[in-house]
């Protein structure tokens, strides 16, 4: 644990909680298997004693500030992290003005899990590309860490591959195994509609059956309203009590989405999402 | 006496109820351990430390239908559900036993749950002692213990080359093999498990029902339906109509109090719309209203929880916290 | 030995269904089987489960009175997929019915005193076989005032059973609704201000209300301005319910099930939940 | 066809052109495959992909959306809309195993009664190819 890092930001959210400039601070505590990280809020200057930053910080925090619109929060943000402020910003679901980014430069996440910490880089991770976050009020300054990069989307590549009825296979043993606990959607920065298409009852999409079909086409429509908002942080995936690999949904459609419209979500808080918007002249492999 | 069984002797036993029912046992799904009909007890993994989900889904499963609407001579009947084979589950954790056994209380008290008491009639439960203990494991802290054999119909422990066998119940010694030999050998002692405090949660939840407590908890909280979807003692469920093959039926789904809408009621009104009021209720519930009315406390202490909620509410520490809170008031 | 399967309900027929409001329909429904339709007894305040098949079941009071009625009636709002269905149903179509469920008003107990019945919109529903009850044994009660609010006087559900109530002996029926018409000649105002101008005096009475969240929340608190303690104050629950049975854990309110506990409580029970509904 | 196999397609026509086109083709006398169920639609924009896989859901083989030709919307843009939501969605079916070829889009316009006809045909002909989907 880098304890001058965590120095500072301690001291930015004492400041800023001294202050009255925020409410409270959203960042991480350790969590109780006194291993890993949690969600921590402080809301009272000594609380910020209790917080801390490494390489088990995985959560993106950002999902918590639709909790908090009435007050100005502070929080905690990691590079990736700050795409999914971007996407909110993008959406207009949060105003900058009621925030406080704290960024920190990014070591890394490595896997974890209560009572768990692993030794490699999470799979996100190995192909990040951004050194800090894109937007911030406060940098936690430290030596910038570098580590080697890997090729993305390798495992979708593999996907791709397979033959039809091999994918086809396989997806649907994934699906199978959803118990529709919704984890998925509610770590997710992307998933805020106030009610779900999942739960909605009139007109009824889904339905309440725990079963293959409904599972389905719970998890294809939950893959394809992130399509060009998915912002890559992969706690849908971590989250999954059932191991599905969720992320190989969402990245098949952040690849396409970069192959087709050059657009990857969470950049900038500005550019207009590639489902927004269109090209007169592109024909996109249909005939006119 | 007890009785003993080697490894092969007990493939070989699994085997020949496998032919005469349905064999449920864990089974490495995806790095998952899961409880699922075995077709060779090949599949039946024995290292195991517990399932992934725990084994209410075969009495209460996810979704079934309760009953379908059929039609003769265009006079609609409504057929119930049946229950069609018998079933045995082996390798059931002494906390999960217990889990079944708290879940009867709701279901089986008048007017009896007919699927979940049939289910509960057609299956014997082999259970699988506990040698080692996980660090969310905190079974003896919640009236259990990691041999404990008080709902299974047999109960094995793992010895060196084999298993003693106990027999429980009569419906447990219907299903033993011929071949088995009596043991000298005495029971291993239980792992040893960390203590949680238990004694005074029911009377903190009454007494700090209104405590700010609940809504800081649930500032993390992500109002999942994880924890109640693995705990072997939630019992939530939905109801509703599907028409399969033009058929109707009745169905009924797992549903959690997590759940944004719950208990919003048609026009809009939700007596309980804020996170901390539903994170307060499925505490409340568990140690609170369940005890009140069936005497134990909703938990068994497998720690499926603790080990799956994505933020670490951990009941545990909100067990110690309610402790804590109590010790502070009556100070 | 074949085990009863408590979910599954009485097959019966919808006998008629008379619009009340534009969105509240009285459907009248009769038990099929006949042994089953002599045996179900019930008392105002219990309710029933009815099912729209294909789209589930909702709970609904049982609007009728046993001795009087052909059958069991439910004043039905149209306001969510159920009770679309359920109006969507014309005579001689099948539905379900489960029930009855529930406690009751213990009209018994309140021999000799005098009643103040406050409703508001569709939460007149329980109340009316309250009234009825009350009407049909007039002179065991004390007198009889009742407070009937709307949104508008087309949403009034009982009407035509207004002039039977007005003229009953020492009855008295105070309509109001919150946005009139040019043809609305009673008051335009809140219920829990008509409670209030009225004033019924809490000597030896018992008030009964029924009616949205929000009214009740007012209304409780005029009657305890007007000196009405918590005993003398009985309202019924609506909670989302799906089994009927205690066993679902949907309409848990603290440690009460509103199925099974209620749907009636006084208010000095309300008072003592963990959990205010 | 072969072996008496029918597939079940959907089709989703918008309102403005390819509703019309295959009304056109009907009073024209124009003969296609039966195996289309048409669902009548304002806007090929206005088809949202739970639509299409609520139809795969429920056992169809195919799924047509036809809309406008780009440029012609009756709504300026929404076909373009479409387009995009399609091209993405086209490819993520190929993905998950579904095949890309079960979801046809299609511009035809209201006096392309022929085209309609044409696009139906081959569509029809190219599901009864591949077989029914192995779930349904």
């Amino acid at each position: 644990m880098d304890s001058e890092l965590i120095q500072q930001i301690r001291n930015q959210a004492r400041d800023l909680l001294e202050s009255g400039t925020v409410k409270g601070v959203i960042g991480y505590e350790r969590a109780s298997d006194g291993l890993t990280a949690r969600p921590a809020f402080a809301y009272e200057p000594a609380a910020v004693e209790r917080l801390i930053f490494d390489e088990t910080c995985t959560h993106n925090l950002v999902i918590y500030l639709r909790d908090k619109k009435a007050e100005k929060m502070a929080i905690v943000v990691k590079p990736c992290d700050s795409r999914a402020i971007n996407l909110l910003l993008n959406e207009k679901q949060i105003k900058r003005e009621t925030l406080f980014i704290i960024g920190v430069t990014c070591p890394g996440v490595v896997e974890t899990s209560w009572n768990y910490k692993g030794q490699t880089l999470q799979a996100r991770c190995q192909t990040c590309q951004l050194s800090k976050p894109l937007v911030y009020d406060f940098l936690v300054e430290r030596e910038p860490v570098e580590w080697p990069k890997a090729v993305p989307y390798l495992n979708v590549q593999e996907m791709e591959n397979k033959s039809i009825a091999a994918r086809r296979g396989f997806w649907l043993e994934q699906f199978e195994r959803c118990i529709r606990c919704y984890a998925c959607r509610q770590v997710c920065p992307g998933c805020y509609c106030p009610e779900c298409f999942v739960e909605q009852l009139d007109p009824l999409w889904v339905g309440i059956r725990i079963a293959p079909k409904e599972n389905e086409l719970w998890q294809i429509m939950r893959a394809f309203h992130l399509a060009g908002r998915c912002i890559g942080c992969d706690e849908c995936e971590r989250v999954c009590p059932v191991a599905i690999p969720l992320s190989l949904l969402n990245q098949k459609l952040e690849k396409k989405v970069k192959e087709l419209f050059d657009f990857q979500a969470g950049l900038s808080p500005e550019e207009q999402p590639p489902l927004a918007t269109f090209k007169k002249e592109e024909k996109l492999g249909f005939e006119e | 006496m007890n009785l003993y069984i080697s490894r092969d002797d007990l493939m070989r036993w699994l085997a020949q109820l496998l032919r005469e029912r349905i064999l449920l046992a864990p089974v490495r799904v995806e790095g998952l351990i899961l409880f699922q009909p075995v077709s060779k007890v090949e599949e039946v993994a024995l290292d195991f430390a517990n399932t992934t989900l725990s084994p209410k889904e075969w009495f209460l499963p996810p979704t079934e239908t309760l009953f379908s609407m059929q039609r003769n001579d265009g006079q609609p009947q409504l057929v119930p559900s049946m229950v069609e084979k018998d079933v045995v589950i082996f390798g059931l954790r002494s906390c999960d036993a217990k889990g079944i056994a708290l879940m009867d209380s709701p279901f089986l008290r008048e007017p009896a749950d007919t699927l979940y008491q049939e289910r509960r009639t057609r299956t014997s439960l082999i259970g699988l002692s506990c040698r080692q203990a996980q660090p969310e494991c905190f079974c003896t802290s919640v009236g259990s213990a990691p041999n404990d054999s008080s709902h299974v119909d047999i109960l094995l422990t793992e010895i060196e080359d084999g298993y003693i066998v106990q027999v429980i119940t009569d419906k447990g010694k219907a299903l033993l093999p011929q071949a088995l030999v009596e043991s000298e050998e005495a029971l291993p002692p239980p792992p040893e498990l960390q203590a949680v405090p238990t004694k005074a949660v029911t009377q903190a939840v009454r007494e700090f029902f209104n405590n700010p407590y609940w809504g800081r908890l649930a500032d993390r909280c992500l109002h999942c339906k994880i924890c109640a979807y693995v705990c072997p003692t939630c019992y939530c469920f939905d109801v509703r109509d599907y028409f399969n093959k033009g058929n109707l039926e009745r169905v009924r789904s797992w549903d959690s109090c997590q759940s944004a809408g719950f208990t919003r009621i048609a026009g809009g009104y939700d007596p309980r719309a804020t996170k901390g009021a539903r994170l307060r209720q499925r505490f409340s519930h568990k140690l609170l209203y369940f005890p009140e009315e069936f005497h134990d406390i909703a938990c068994v202490g497998c720690g499926r929880c603790v080990k799956s909620c994505p933020v670490n509410i951990d009941i545990r520490e909100v067990m110690s916290d309610l402790e804590q809170l109590e010790a502070k008031s009556g100070s | 030995m074949v085990l009863e399967n408590p979910f599954i309900p009485y097959l019966a027929t919808l006998k008629s269904a008379v619009g009340l409001t534009p969105d509240v329909k009285l459907l009248r429904v009769q038990l099929e089987d006949p042994a089953v339709r002599a045996s179900f007894d019930y008392k105002p305040g219990q309710f029933a489960l009815l099912s729209a098949f294909g789209e589930g079941e909702a709970p609904f009071g049982i609007v009728s009175l046993p001795q009087r009625s052909d059958g069991l009636e439910f004043a039905v709002r149209r306001i969510g997929t159920v009770t679309r269905a359920l109006h969507e149903l014309e005579p001689g179509d099948v539905l379900g019915v489960r029930g009855p469920f529930g406690n009751y008003f213990p009209l018994e107990d309140y021999v000799g005193r005098n009643m103040v019945i406050i409703g508001g919109g569709i939460g007149m529903a329980p109340l009316r076989p309250v009234i009825n009850k009350i009407l049909e044994q007039r002179d065991d009660y004390g007198n009889l005032l009742i407070i009937n609010g709307a949104r508008t006087p087309q949403d009034l559900v009982f009407a035509p059973e207004f002039k039977i109530w007005m003229e009953a002996p020492r009855t008295k029926l105070q309509l109001t609704v919150d946005r009139g018409d040019e043809s609305w000649g009673e008051r335009v105002a809140l219920v829990p201000a008509v409670v209030k101008e009225v004033a019924p005096s809490p000597d030896n009475a018992i008030a009964i209300t029924c009616g949205p969240p929000i009214m009740i929340h007012y209304t409780l608190a005029v009657l305890k301005e007007l000196g009405f303690k918590d005993n003398q104050i009985v309202t019924t629950l609506e909670a989302k319910m799906k089994c009927g049975l205690g066993k679902c854990a949907r309409c848990n309110v603290g440690d009460k099930y509103v199925c099974q506990d209620g749907p009636v409580f006084t208010l000095e029970q309300i008072s003592q939940f963990l959990e205010q509904p | 066809m072969n072996s008496g196999y029918y597939p079940k397609i959907i089709g989703f026509l918008c309102n403005w052109c390819s509703y019309a086109g295959a009304d056109m083709a009907g009073t024209s006398r124009m003969s296609y495959e039966p195996n289309i169920r048409i669902i009548r639609v304002p806007c090929s924009g206005r088809v949202d992909p739970i639509l299409l896989l609520k139809c795969f859901q429920q056992g169809a083989d195919g799924v047509l959306v036809s809309g406008c030709h780009p440029g012609d919307c009756h709504y300026n843009e929404g076909n373009y809309h479409a387009r995009r939501k399609f091209a993405l969605l086209r490819d993520f079916l190929d993905y998950l195993g579904i095949g890309k070829e079960r979801l046809r889009v299609e511009w035809c316009s209201a006096s392309e009664g022929q085209r309609f006809v044409d696009k139906v045909s081959s569509f029809t002909k190219e599901m009864a190819e591949l077989g029914p989907r192995s779930e349904s």
